[in-house]
């Protein structure tokens, strides 16, 4: 897969399919359920975010599809096919010719992503030379341009700076050229900007936006902020303990959602709207221990619909449209659901 | 520049502090004079040459003043002549430090080519096999003192199967390598290993957590192959530690070699010295303590430059 | 409050794992460490304390252990029982037992035995093994002595310029630079020398104090470096501000909320620091500058044989062993309990 | 912008800052960064006031100068009539109990080292409150007041609990001795967002149940109108804007205050936001630029916010700006619902 064609192919299609994709980790306090059976499709061009808490596996699974995690001490199993590729099975040689060329990844903090004593332009320059084997006065070229493209400033001065001359917002933007620079189909943005002032974070987003419409690229935006995959993606999915809980297109989640816990999540945020000193609505308890995993669905021991059968039997994703899967035995707008709402003295229905 | 300055200044002190404590503690030994005078051959002077010889050493003048000459013959490279033999003290230092120097380098240079390819590989593999050997191998390099390891050594190289001359001699590299190579072989290796085994241990740690680092997975992440992630990425930001403690064993190699200086028989600037006390020769001793802090203060300020290199942040003063 | 939170504490949960999502994720290689690898390590923990247990029992009671101090029932000549005091002539310079290969260089006189004892016997007709024991006692003496000295002086200026910092660390660096500048061997041959009241080379019994005194100087640089980088670390943490803001005074604050966490750090370095200072002693002695008769210690036993090498090796090589040894287990214990406390602090 | 005056200063309050100025030295070279420079305000008893910027703008520092930790270069802090400033350090660490801090990292607020029990009663023992019973008793109230159990937990150590329970347990700490104002520095910002309301209604909680004043540092705009009656806009070591919550986020008059409400991503697909976004990053504050501290990001900066100082000064009832440009009859960033 040479990185010119790429540039000139038609991409459209499914991009990226994982099937079943489960990733644990083998440490000494016991197995690490990190990812636990997870399937899911992304179209070329298309933008997927993945929402949830710490802990609940949104970072390993980015990782695992691109297959950089440790070599000892994990289990994966499930399949992941990139343009029809299975990745799983790919020599470490042949992923590292995919690595940066075809799928791209950022960081959350742009402080220790960078390499703190390699210069800039170095850092930038080196995914070109590796895969499209560009001489040093080529890739300088390129590379100036991707920093003007990335909006910084004098791109000339930055190239021989380190990344401590720069601030968080600026490293970012050099982190995203970076993944950019080989025209990779899918970027990877875990946490892009987790890490950032608020300001800076607008920017970005904007920024990582504006590049994705641009060079057709497909952007998995991994965050726990709903409000950040809100404005910034196509399609949502949310995790919970290692689980994909509910998938669907962004508008229909946030008007139709389906889990109680994805529910529970929008409750608990502060929002600008409500007056100040409104009660939120928490979540009790704590997401829970991947190496004993609660029996049944996960969310049930924080879950205030739970049931008996919610603690036994774990509900598989259905269909509520054919695009919004959940997994749950008492969605939002259900009988249980409502009779919860009317103990609990709030209004059955919308937000 | 301001750091350059900063720790330019540190050195002024420690030289300072240095030189004062060293001239002073002449004054400080328990019978000082008698000694020097039993040194020279108690009976074989007469009172006018003892006085002339105590005269010499300042040593009834006040503090400031003993100071004031110490330095002062010190920039002159007045440095007098040993008590025993008359042999100049200046020749006598730089020859022996011709010889330590040497050793110290072949030492530090084995080292730290055994100690770096083995602790990449080890913190590539950590808790791999490589690992576990490299590790139990580096604890006994660690734990063996290079007296022990000079015996043992001695005992099978030289005693046993004669591969080695049993007393080293100072050959220069250029009038006979073979030679050379034989007489510094041994004290080379007792030096090397030791240290190679705490070179490694620090190198792995460090890479170790080096390699955790994100800007490790940034690296991965664009493709970059894993000996450029080892060496072109993790190696240098990890060095840290390792050029520190190398360059704390520079002093202690010049001057701590005496054991095994002592061992092989080389007329080394340690040996010298341990000697020196032995024959009371305080002025040879006082000088070169001074010779070994100003090289140890060099190669430490030399060092702090070499971190600026190392770790761009540490120019600005960020780490330093 | 929600009951679910005390659930949760009560119920199960193995240590912390909040798994956050990065935590666990290490580019290139695995951590946390993989249980088998523990394991061993708790095995040569094991290892290492039984090895030290032995070598600090039998000094202690070298003078009244039977297999220490031999008892002399086994010869039917009283003449051929050694121990630590008695010179024995006609034992002079015989190989270890087992070393069927080593011939014995002196003459056999009598019903002497040709090879004698578990480690031979040396120039004088000492039993080799006797003698190692009662020179375990004076070199782990001044080691540990040494060490304790220089936690105590070395941790305490360690943590008054890492807390305080400005005009006081500037000053205590300072010093411990000048130390530093003293190459360490030589200052120790120095400071013996020093305190050697003998007016000449007349080495007459010269006492542990200087010695002690020597390793102290040469311990307290690194160690008050060690602390004081530690320090910063914990004193920068917002429990410190915490106290501070509960009203505590400084040397609360240094003994109750930094020293504990200093510790770990300390005692493994007091550790291998004790296995370096055992060595430094060794060389002292190996230039004959250490504690001097009637007991030996071990560098002192490794010089004596050195110029025997050809004709008696052990003299020299059986204590070298115990040496290298129990250096080897007192670097591997430390090792392990910095792991040991790497975990622990992992986690907390 | 950058503000300075009194003329929202209010009498009778609590806690009174004035002209608090807070440099720190840049390494050894000589420079100094310019944390806080001369800021004043006030919190009436009973209130919550929250103090929101991005990183970088001293809203920490002049916490931590309230506490006198480190002492500021100048200015005064007065506390229920006591000057805090001109006190004595032996008064200062008495005085110090009356007012408590929580801080941003509960990992790091508590010592590894000690039990959790040990932690809560460290503040009695400095003290010698009451007999060792008494002590134990108030630390169990404490202790069950924010949530723990204290038969369960009062003997684990922090790293047995997650970081919501050790931001409980810091709080415990805090409330031991019974001080009249608690000042939280980013209290929840390193927690899941389910925890997060679970402490900023807990904090809701205690303040009436203690009677106390709190002061609510935090970058998130949203947490801080949640929990606050009084907001404080910071840049860069300056006050920008001032006002009771529900107006500020209402009708911002400052532009920063506006660029920052805009920059909150919403969480409503339906939901755009007017984009307001401020030019570039905030510069560093040890070269702040001169006159208005916001102006080279500012959409409507003029020569004159470039040369001159704004004052403080009302705008509407209880509402105060330093801009020479206010937002006119202040609108919200608009947000257009798109359905």
């Amino acid at each position: 897969m040479s990185t010119l064609q790429t540039a000139f192919r038609r991409r459209t299609g499914t991009l990226l399919r994982v099937e079943d994709l489960v990733t644990h980790f083998v440490t000494a306090g016991g197995v690490v359920r990190a990812v636990d059976g997870v399937t899911f499709s992304l179209d070329h061009g298309k933008r997927l975010g993945v929402v949830g808490e710490s802990g609940c596996g949104k970072t390993i699974l980015a990782r695992s599809i691109m297959g950089l995690l440790p070599h000892r001490n994990v289990i994966r199993q499930g399949s992941v096919l990139f343009e029809g590729t299975e990745l799983t099975t790919m020599s470490l040689k042949d992923r590292q010719k995919i690595w940066g060329a075809e799928m791209a990844m950022i960081f959350q903090d742009p402080m220790t992503s960078l390499n703190p004593v390699m210069k800039i332009g170095k850092q930038l320059a080196e995914p070109l030379r590796i895969h499209l084997g560009s001489s040093r006065e080529n890739a300088r070229a390129i590379v100036l341009k991707l920093l003007e493209d990335v909006g910084i400033p004098e791109p000339e001065k930055r190239f021989d700076q380190y990344a401590h001359e720069l601030s968080g917002g600026m490293r970012q933007r050099i982190m995203i050229a970076m993944a950019l620079a080989c025209g990779p189909s899918v970027l990877f943005a875990d946490e892009p900007t987790t890490a950032l002032d608020v300001t800076v974070q607008a920017q970005i987003l904007d920024l990582i936006e504006d590049q994705c419409r641009e060079r057709e690229m497909a952007l998995v935006l991994v965050t726990h902020d709903l409000g950040v995959v809100a404005g910034h993606t196509d399609q949502i999915i949310v995790m919970y303990a290692g689980k994909i809980i509910e998938v669907a297109p962004t508008a229909s989640l946030f008007s139709k959602m389906k889990m109680p816990y994805t529910e529970a999540l929008f409750q608990s945020i502060p929002k600008l709207e409500d007056p100040s000193h409104t009660r939120l609505t928490a979540i009790g308890g704590r997401p829970p221990n991947l190496i004993l995993p609660p029996e049944g669905c996960r969310f049930s021991p924080r879950c205030p619909y739970a049931t008996d059968k919610c603690r036994t039997i774990e509900p598989e994703l259905q269909a509520a449209e054919p695009d919004h899967l959940y997994a749950c035995h008492h969605p939002v707008g259900s009988d249980r659901w409502s009779e919860v709402q009317v103990s609990l003295g709030r209004r059955p229905g919308g937000h | 520049m301001k750091y350059f300055l900063r720790k330019l200044g540190q050195l002024v002190i420690v030289v300072f502090a240095v030189t004062f404590t060293v001239s002073l503690a002449l004054g400080a030994i328990p019978y000082a004079e008698e000694r020097i005078i039993a040194a020279k051959g108690s009976g074989a002077i007469n009172e006018e040459e003892k006085n002339k010889l105590l005269d010499s050493l300042n040593l009834r003048e006040p503090t400031l003043v003993q100071y004031g000459y110490f330095v002062g013959d010190l920039v002159t490279l007045d440095w007098g002549v040993t008590l025993n033999g008359n042999q100049p003290i200046s020749s006598s230092i730089s020859d022996g430090l011709k010889i330590s120097l040497r050793l110290m380098i072949y030492g530090q240079l084995v080292a730290l080519l055994l100690a770096i390819p083995a602790a990449v590989f080890a913190a590539y593999r950590s808790g791999g096999l490589f690992d576990r050997f490299s590790t139990t191998f580096s604890f006994g390099f660690i734990s063996t003192p290079n007296y022990v390891l000079a015996t043992v050594l001695g005992l099978l190289l030289t005693v046993r199967w004669k591969l080695f001359p049993a007393i080293s001699t100072d050959v220069g590299f250029f009038e006979a390598p073979w030679d050379h190579f034989t007489n510094f072989f041994l004290p080379t290796i007792v030096l090397a290993l030791p240290l190679a085994g705490t070179y490694m241990r620090l190198l792995r740690s460090d890479l170790i957590n080096t390699l955790q680092s994100d800007f490790i997975t940034t690296a991965r992440a664009k493709g970059v192959s894993t000996p450029r992630i080892l060496f072109g990425h993790a190696l240098r930001p990890s060095l840290f530690s390792l050029v520190t403690a190398a360059a704390v064993n520079v002093g202690a190699l010049v001057g701590g070699s005496v054991v095994v200086e002592t061992a092989f028989n080389l007329n080394g600037l340690g040996r010298r010295t341990v000697l020196g006390i032995f024959a009371s020769e305080f002025r040879l001793v006082q000088i070169t303590v001074v010779v070994l802090a100003l090289v140890y203060v060099m190669t430490n300020f030399l060092v702090d430059i070499l971190y600026g290199f190392l770790d761009p942040r540490v120019r600005v003063g960020r780490l330093g | 409050m929600d009951s679910s939170t005390l659930v949760s504490v009560s119920d199960g949960w193995v240590r912390t794992t909040t798994l956050t999502d990065t935590a666990t994720l290490d580019p290139l290689h695995d951590e946390p460490t993989p249980p088998r690898f523990r394991r061993r390590g708790r095995i040569t923990m094991w290892v290492s304390g039984a090895w030290l247990l032995f070598i600090v029992f039998s000094a202690v009671g070298a003078s009244f252990l039977p297999y220490v101090n031999h008892s002399c029932d086994q010869f039917e000549n009283e003449d051929l029982c050694t121990t630590h005091v008695e010179t024995n002539p006609l034992l002079a310079e015989r190989p270890p037992s087992w070393a069927l290969f080593s011939e014995t260089s002196r003459p056999v006189v009598g019903d002497a035995p040709e090879r004698f004892g578990l480690f031979g016997t040396d120039t004088n007709g000492y039993d080799l093994f006797s003698r190692t024991m009662f020179g375990a006692r004076n070199s782990l003496l001044i080691g540990a002595l040494s060490i304790s000295f220089g936690i105590l002086i070395g941790g305490m200026l360690g943590l008054v310029a890492g807390y305080m910092g400005k005009r006081v660390d500037k000053i205590i660096d300072t010093i411990m630079n000048i130390l530093l500048a003293f190459p360490a061997l030589l200052l120790a041959i120095f400071i013996v020398g020093f305190f050697d009241s003998s007016t000449t080379t007349e080495a007459e019994s010269r006492s542990i104090v200087p010695i002690v005194i020597a390793l102290v100087i040469l311990s307290i640089p690194p160690i008050a470096r060690l602390v004081r980088a530690n320090t910063i670390v914990f004193a920068q943490r917002e429990f410190v501000l915490a106290a501070r803001s509960l009203g505590a005074k400084n040397s609360r604050i240094i003994m109750r909320e930094i020293l504990p966490n200093v510790m770990p750090a300390m005692v493994t370095f007091a550790i291998t620091g004790m296995a370096i200072l055992i060595v430094a002693e060794g060389a002292l002695a190996y230039l004959g500058l250490s504690v001097t008769a009637p007991t030996p210690t071990w560098g002192a036993m490794i010089f004596g044989g050195q110029t025997k090498l050809e004709t008696a090796w052990w003299i020299s090589i059986m204590p070298s062993i115990i040496l290298f040894v129990t250096v080897l287990a007192i670097n591997l214990l430390g090792d392990a309990l910095s792991e040991k406390f790497r975990i622990r602090e992992a986690i907390g | 912008m950058a503000g300075s005056g009194h003329a929202h200063l209010r009498d009778g309050a609590l806690l009174s800052v004035r002209d608090l100025v807070v440099e720190f030295p840049v390494g050894r070279t000589g420079l100094k960064v310019n944390a806080v420079s001369g800021i004043s305000f006030d919190a009436q008893k009973g209130e919550t006031l929250g103090i929101v910027g991005e990183s970088g703008c001293g809203k920490s520092t002049t916490g931590r100068a309230i506490m006198q930790i480190p002492r500021p270069k100048s200015g005064d802090v007065t506390f229920d009539g006591q000057s805090l400033t001109q006190a004595d350090s032996e008064t200062i660490r008495r005085l110090r109990t009356n007012i408590q801090m929580i801080f941003q990292d509960p990992i790091s607020s508590l010592n590894p080292r000690r039990s959790v029990r040990d932690i809560v009663l460290e503040p009695l023992n400095i003290w010698s409150v009451g007999t060792k019973e008494e002590r134990l008793a108030r630390v169990n109230k404490v202790l069950e007041d924010v949530g723990i159990d204290p038969a369960v937990a009062a003997d684990r150590r922090p790293y047995q609990f997650s970081g919501g329970q050790c931001q409980r347990i810091s709080i415990a700490r805090a409330l031991v001795l019974q001080p009249k104002m608690i000042i939280c520095d980013e209290p929840v910002s390193a927690l899941d967002v389910s925890v997060q309301a679970q402490v900023l209604n807990l904090l809701e909680d205690l303040k009436r149940d203690y009677s106390l004043t709190l002061m609510f540092i935090a970058h998130d705009l949203a947490v801080v109108k949640n929990i606050s009656d009084r907001v404080v806009v910071m840049y860069l070591g300056k006050l920008c804007e001032i006002a009771p919550s529900d107006d500020l986020y209402r009708a911002p008059a400052h532009h920063y205050t506006n660029v920052l409400l805009s920059s909150i991503p919403v969480a409503d697909p339906t939901v755009t936001i007017a984009k307001h976004r401020a030019q570039g990053e905030p510069p560093s504050p040890v070269l702040p630029p001169p006159g208005c501290r916001f102006h080279p990001r500012c959409p409507a900066a003029t020569d004159r916010c470039r040369t001159e100082e704004p004052e403080i000064r009302e705008v509407a009832p209880n509402h105060f700006l330093a801009c020479h440009h206010p937002i006119h009859g202040g609108e919200a960033p608009v947000k257009v619902r798109n359905t």
